[in-house]
């Protein structure tokens, strides 16, 4: 067995076995630094195909990120830390069976087609390949990136900014309710 | 790496120029709202409606002057995009007029909410043009975005928050879907540019003489990105939430800028990237569209409130447009951007009678309409006119367009599918005439009389005067879009 | 003037915007204004009418409205012949009569500048429709002329019922119209155009397979079923009369309703090539006219009888079309549009004056409306088919249609047996014999100039207007009418004689019962009560649809909502509240079985929609789910 | 054993997309389903790469699409916990299965 056999293997079985915790952990803090194991198992699986620049970003943004971005959240949403009843919905026969099924499918599928492979060795350079491209035929999209970024910025700011009126933000939503009660029972 | 071309730098930037002055201006409009320590409820959407005319304006000036491709072929200025393009702008400066008052109530972060509005139509714009699924992806995600922040606008509400909240979670399992469907047509196809994408295809259909497993489910992936966005059956669940919870004007937006672009986007996609697999999913659409009239329709009947009826019925809508897609000729290419200009002012239309109607009551309830035509004539009988317009009642815009897109889809052999849209009609008949009824021929007292905002009367005598004006003088316009779907259609 | 005839939409168009925009407020001056419009309509239409009678060539006028080359070209045209000609008289004259008799009717409504917008909107619509000179135009005013309906059935909303009548009226004739569209786009895609001049032309030349001209011509059909109240389609017009009676004269009697049959007379072509088609047309034309005229035997409202009486001539005049009898089919389209719509404004008047409907209260008023009796009296004459008014004429050409039929013909003189006898039964009981209800006696009085004078003006034509089909006239009905199809029933004296003496003895029988009292009208119903009660429950026709849909649909549902609680529910737990749920349906249920009323797929689909409302849960992970299974499902289907 | 090709990589992405429908549809806390949201992001991600290594190895298509999904993610999921953090203020909870004020 070669060693990008092994590494592969090794790669998978971690990306895997940490996803599945992600999403079976029963405390979402686990789940968190689960999803940071597995997002490294990708930035290992970039490496193997070749994609050291993206392995890198992988790294800082995903690891650095945004999954901080989430732990924070946590900290920020979690009342009781652990120990919540039910941490599933109810949908986890079904969403097992769905799940299992499009993965049938993607198998399936995957296995019935040929796709046509290269031969031809990866090009050499890729980083700076791509910054040459991030400039000139994807500078399209490169640019509009920016304005999503920007964009997110500002309606992350928006959402999240404390707005003076939330003490009264929980009357109105208490306001909410009886009302869609009261439909309901014309219902 | 070839030496910079300057020439070629202005002729691809002049292209792009309208989502540019919209992007220039929004920042502005965003500057300014920081700027301003109380900021003034009229002034940054007097900016923003400037910007739109402006971009509307700079839109229609590129389409006459430069035509053509600009960045490497991903992205292009041809007449379909000039059509559409002016419908999202329309749409844009409709959502902006209606927004005066909703903005008035809000406490802060005005600016920022048009400034939301102004980025997320860049990325309309720039989905309406992208012939490239990367730069489209990213041009739907722009537009998205915004969208999710503008869905949960009304901070103080459980219901906006909770809109906002559904919106971002399906949106982002979408956007998956969809990155996957275009990872795997990369790979299929070993490109991401839709003209070498239709090679492609044909080759593997020529080579094999179908299509391997993979090539469909990634149809389905890229079908089930555009059917979220475009709020298509039984990718529409999120829709009635949204558009419920949502500031009404920006349900509106959603519900017609939105999907125009979506639709722009899914011509390009299925109409010419994936014209060679269309044997793959001509059915599919034909179910999709069957099962949106029917669903749709059938649930808008029970709804009590407005909103939420809308929302049905514009999930009914998308049904229609698509049943002009079996037929993935000039024809169906043609009743599918006749249907979106007749769907936006009628569908906009009704929003803001809805908007003007709880501006006043507070209310979203489809039993407090009782009597709306003694409370305030004007606003009913346009209300009256948009909802015939949705039926497809002429001489309104939204006849033609049924007509046109079922004419399409008998003369591509889909009767079946002709007979559930006419079947549904009846339906939808059913409920927009309860409104009407409810409206003209009122049961018991009816309150005191409704006045109408200035801002919101001209959004309406706009609407109405697209309604009315396509469904009676369709002529030179509907020449155009054919034109313009001619073009399409030949790869140009 | 035939250069100008595009002007006669037109009028009662700016009337309708003039009083919309600009004299709501003051009702005199709308009145004024819509019936001076009319007026020029009717000067106009009439001299177009008179300057093509006899005149072989079609005239067409026509420009470009939508115009793409190969895929898609609509002009927008008006087309001028013999039958158009004939309808714009119809149109123009009822509409003035109805509009003049209407500033007496509806003096103290305090909505009366818009019942005259509403008129005018209609009146526009039906001259648009006559005149078009293709199916899309003609599609576009059917349309309008349909919503134009709406309104006005539904103008006094005050009354529940007249509001939802509105409301059936609308959705139950726009489900023929499905059918209309659908021939539409058939006959689009089969001939490249809708003008009637190509569709025909494409037709003689047999371009269209058989088979696609039957299904196109049923289709049309269909439209003409639903707008004529023809069989099972009719349930509407009956509920119709909650309008305003000069309403019900104008649109349920005169123009509107015979909409469908002008639809078939125009596309005359069709149905001779689709000789299927026709079979079925004459077929539902005749079950409708016996089915009709039965139900007006028993029926105590004036305006009930009447409404009954139109949908069984209708079906006549649909029959005779059907049979290939074109002539006898718009001739009698013609008289019964006079004579009925005096029934009507003569049943008007006597409501106005003793406000009721109902001919068991009423009784002996001949003594105070004489002019309201003597030209009702006319009317029924003439419905009767008695020498030598109009009904005369025109019903011995629909019985001459039938020759070669023997049923058609044995089924066609019973109907005149029977409608001679309701009609009769129905002056008797209003102007005869002793008032049954004093008090109302006592206050009923004649009604004002306005009223009466368009009875008297309409008396006039329900006599003269069968002459112009009198078999030895050069430019008679027959040869100015059809011209690209000319057709000449020979005028069978034995058969008119037979017809008359049906009509005859339906008079006697009435008279004998309802005059002289010698025959016992209880006796009668003592004897044969099963038929008497199918008769006045109208066959059960709402109760079947209640039955044959509702009911399955309910056990249905029921079926469906078992599943959903035991076995979905289980699974997804999202698809709701059953207990919510099921008093949804409950409710549902109950408006609908105990309401008994059918509003047709509306409740239907209600009910559906309850159910499938319920996979909206609010939880976004149960979208979620839809979401990825309908992947997988889409996969799997392909 | 055969050496690692194009199909193993697709395998990977097909099963980490599918653990993530699976996360996505079962978690009720609305983090966790942000990040199972994250993972199917991720899956799409290894897709295009080994596509671009193996179909299209001279052109790095798949990696400038990568790159761009990421910003793309990370754009999405600052917007997406800004609103759960909205909802938490709103609800004391983020528990998606309780978030269903409006339905049907």
């Amino acid at each position: 067995m070669d060693p990008i056999t092994l590494a592969f293997l090794a790669l998978a079985f971690l990306i895997i076995v940490a996803s599945l915790f992600v999403v079976s952990s029963r405390n979402i803090f686990h789940s968190a630094i689960f999803l940071i194991l597995a997002l490294f198992g990708v930035a290992g699986i970039f490496v193997l195909l070749e994609a050291p620049f993206l392995a890198a970003a992988q790294v800082l943004i995903y690891v650095g990120a945004i999954s901080i971005l989430m732990i924070f959240a946590v900290m920020l949403t979690a009342r009781i830390a652990d120990g919540q009843l039910r941490y599933t919905n109810e949908q986890v026969p079904t969403g097992l069976l769905v799940s299992l099924g499009l993965l049938v499918v993607m198998l399936y599928s995957l296995w019935q087609t040929p796709i046509p492979t290269s031969a031809a060795a990866p090009v050499s350079g890729a980083g700076r390949k791509l910054g040459e491209l991030f400039l000139t035929q994807y500078v399209l999209p490169f640019e509009i990136i920016s304005v999503l970024l920007l964009t997110a910025l500002i309606g992350a700011l928006v959402i999240a900014k404390k707005d003076p009126r939330a003490a009264s933000a929980a009357d109105d939503s208490a306001a909410d309710v009886p009302a869609r009660e009261r439909e309901r029972a014309v219902v | 790496m070839s030496a910079f071309d300057l020439t070629k730098f202005y002729a691809d930037w002049q292209i792009i120029l309208p989502e540019c002055f919209l992007f220039v201006w929004a920042l502005f409009v965003l500057t300014l709202a920081t700027l301003g320590k109380k900021d003034e409820p009229g002034r940054s959407g007097t900016f923003a409606l400037w910007t739109i005319l402006g971009a509307l304006i700079t839109a229609v000036w590129v389409g006459v002057t430069a035509d053509g491709a600009a960045f490497g072929g991903t992205f292009v200025f041809d007449r379909l995009a000039v059509v559409f393009k002016e419908v999202v702008l329309g749409g844009v400066i409709l959502t902006a007029i209606s927004s005066i008052g909703t903005v008035g109530r809000l406490e802060v972060h005005r600016g920022e909410y048009y400034g939301l509005i102004l980025l997320s139509a860049v990325g309309m714009l720039l989905m309406v043009s992208a012939t490239e699924l990367l730069t489209l992806y990213i041009a739907i995600e722009l537009s998205t975005m915004g969208l999710y922040v503008l869905a949960a606008y009304h901070k103080g509400s459980r219901r906006s928050a909770e809109a906002g909240l559904k919106y971002v979670i399906l949106g982002g399992i979408s956007s998956a879907i969809l990155l996957y469907g275009v990872a795997w047509l990369y790979g299929l196809t070993g490109t991401t540019n839709l003209a070498a994408i239709k090679d492609a295809v044909m080759n593997i259909y020529m080579s094999t003489g179908g299509f391997p497993p993979a090539m469909t489910l990634a149809l389905i992936f890229v079908l089930a990105g555009f059917g979220f966005k475009l709020a298509l059956a039984p990718f529409h669940m999120w829709a009635p939430d949204v558009y419920e919870g949502a500031p009404t004007p920006i349900t509106a937006f959603l519900s017609v800028a939105s999907k125009a672009a979506a639709l722009a986007a899914f011509l390009r996609v299925f109409f010419v990237g994936l014209e060679s697999a269309a044997m793959a999913w001509t059915q599919m659409i034909a179910a999709l569209a069957a099962l949106g009239m029917i669903v749709g329709n059938v649930t808008a009947i029970v709804q009590t409130n407005i909103k939420r009826m809308l929302a049905y019925s514009s999930v009914a809508q998308i049904g229609y447009i698509l049943v002009g897609a079996v037929a993935r000729d000039t024809w169906g290419a043609t009743a599918i951007s006749f249907y979106t200009m007749a769907y936006l002012f009628a569908n906009m239309g009704a929003f803001i009678c809805v908007i003007a109607f709880s501006e006043r009551t507070g209310s979203d309830e489809i039993a407090d309409y009782n009597g709306l035509a003694a409370r305030s004539p004007v606003l009913a009988a346009f209300f009256a006119l948009f909802l015939l317009s949705l039926t497809g009642i002429p001489p309104t815009a939204g006849f033609l367009a049924k007509y046109y897109v079922f004419l399409a889809a008998v003369n591509a052999g889909y009767l079946w599918l002709v007979i559930v849209g006419l079947l549904t009609s009846v339906i939808a008949l059913y409920y927009y005439a309860t409104v009407i009824r409810k409206m003209y021929f009122p049961s018991g007292e009816t309150a005191s009389t409704i006045t109408v905002s200035k801002s919101l009367t001209l959004a309406l005598v706009i609407s109405t005067i697209g309604v009315l004006f396509f469904g009676v003088f369709p002529g030179p316009f509907v020449g155009w879009i054919q034109n313009a779907a001619q073009m399409l259609l030949a790869g140009k | 003037m035939i250069q100008t005839a595009w002007l006669i939409p037109i009028f009662p168009l700016v009337a309708m915007a003039a009083i919309v925009l600009f004299t709501h407020r003051h009702r005199a001056l709308s009145a004024g204004i819509s019936i001076a419009a009319v007026s020029l309509s009717f000067l106009w239409g009439w001299s177009v009418a008179v300057s093509v009678w006899g005149d072989p060539t079609v005239h067409r006028m026509s420009f470009d409205w939508l115009n793409l080359g190969e895929s898609m070209y609509i002009p927008i045209g008006i087309q001028i012949d013999g039958l158009t000609g004939m309808m714009l008289v119809v149109v123009t004259t009822v509409a003035l009569m109805v509009q003049i008799y209407s500033l007496g009717y509806m003096r103290d409504d305090p909505r009366y500048s818009r019942y005259y917008a509403y008129l005018s909107l209609f009146t526009m619509a039906m001259l648009t429709l006559v005149l078009a000179d293709n199916f899309f135009l003609m599609f576009v005013s059917w349309e309008l002329v349909g919503l134009a309906s709406y309104l006005l059935i539904g103008f006094w909303f005050e009354k529940q019922s007249a509001a939802d009548a509105g409301k059936k009226a609308f959705i139950t004739t726009r489900l023929g119209d499905l059918g209309f569209i659908l021939g539409l786009l058939l006959l689009y895609t089969g001939c490249g155009t809708l003008t009637f001049q190509g569709v025909f032309s494409a037709v003689d030349s047999h371009v269209l397979s058989g088979g696609l001209l039957t299904i196109a011509g049923l289709c049309l059909f269909a439209g003409a079923v639903g707008k004529s109240a023809q069989v099972p389609l009719h349930v509407w017009l009956p509920d119709a009369m909650e309008g305003p009676t000069p309403v019900s004269a104008l649109i349920h009697a005169a123009t509107m309703v015979v909409a469908g049959v002008y639809l078939v007379a125009r596309s005359m072509s069709i149905f001779l090539a689709a000789d299927r088609a026709a079979m079925v047309v004459a077929w539902i034309g005749i079950i409708t006219s016996v089915m009709a005229a039965s139900i007006g035997l028993v029926q105590n409202d004036i305006k009930r009888v009447l409404a009954y009486s139109t949908v069984s001539q209708l079906g006549y005049m649909i029959m005779a079309l059907g049979l290939g009898g074109f002539t006898a089919g718009t001739f009698h389209l013609m008289t019964h549009a006079f004579f009925k719509a005096l029934l009507f404004l003569g049943a008007g008047s006597v409501i106005h004056a003793v406000h009721t409907n109902d001919i068991r209260e009423m009784g002996g008023l001949h003594a105070k409306m004489k002019t309201t009796s003597i030209t009702f009296l006319i009317a029924a004459l003439a419905i009767a088919g008695v020498f030598p008014l109009s009904g005369f004429w025109s019903k011995d050409e629909i019985v001459a249609a039938t020759l070669g039929h023997p049923i058609f013909t044995v089924l066609t003189l019973a109907v005149a047996f029977m409608t001679a006898f309701y009609m009769f039964r129905l002056y008797f009981l209003t102007f005869t014999g002793k008032p049954r209800d004093q008090h109302k006696f006592d206050h009923a009085h004649e009604s004002p100039k306005t009223m009466t004078v368009p009875l008297q003006i309409l008396a006039v034509l329900s006599v003269v207007s069968g002459w112009i089909g009198l078999p030895w006239l050069e430019h008679g009905f027959s040869s100015v009418v059809f011209h690209e199809h000319p057709h000449h029933p020979e005028f069978h004296v034995v058969w008119a004689f037979i017809a008359a003496l049906v009509g005859l003895s339906g008079i006697g029988l009435a008279y004998m019962m309802y005059y002289k009292g010698s025959i016992d009208p209880e006796r009668v119903r003592a004897r044969a009560t099963g038929l008497y009660t199918t008769l006045l429950n109208k066959y059960y026709f709402d109760e079947a649809y209640s039955v044959l849909f509702v009911r399955p649909y309910y056990t249905m549902c029921r079926g469906w909502f078992w599943f959903d609680q035991h076995a979905i529910d289980g699974a997804v737990n999202g698809l709701g509240r059953v207990s919510v749920a099921w008093s949804v349906f409950n409710r549902w249920f109950d408006e609908t079985f105990v309401d008994g009323a059918v509003n047709g797929v509306g409740w239907l689909t209600r009910g559906f929609g309850a159910i499938v409302r319920h996979l909206q849960t609010g939880r976004v992970q149960n979208y979620a789910f839809i979401v990825f299974a309908a992947l997988v499902v889409l996969w799997l289907l392909q | 054993m055969p050496s690692i090709g194009l199909h193993h990589y697709l395998a990977l992405s097909a099963v980490v997309f599918c653990i993530g429908i699976y996360g996505m549809l079962t978690r009720r806390n609305a983090i966790g389903v942000l990040m199972s949201v994250e993972l199917m992001f991720n899956a799409a991600n290894i897709a295009l790469v080994a596509f671009g290594r193996f179909v299209t190895p001279q052109l790095v298509t798949g990696q400038v699409v990568a790159a761009f999904t990421i910003a793309v993610a990370a754009a999405e999921a600052t917007v997406a916990l800004a609103i759960v953090l909205l909802i938490y203020q709103h609800h004391r909870g983020i528990d998606v299965d309780r978030i269903n004020i409006m339905k049907w």
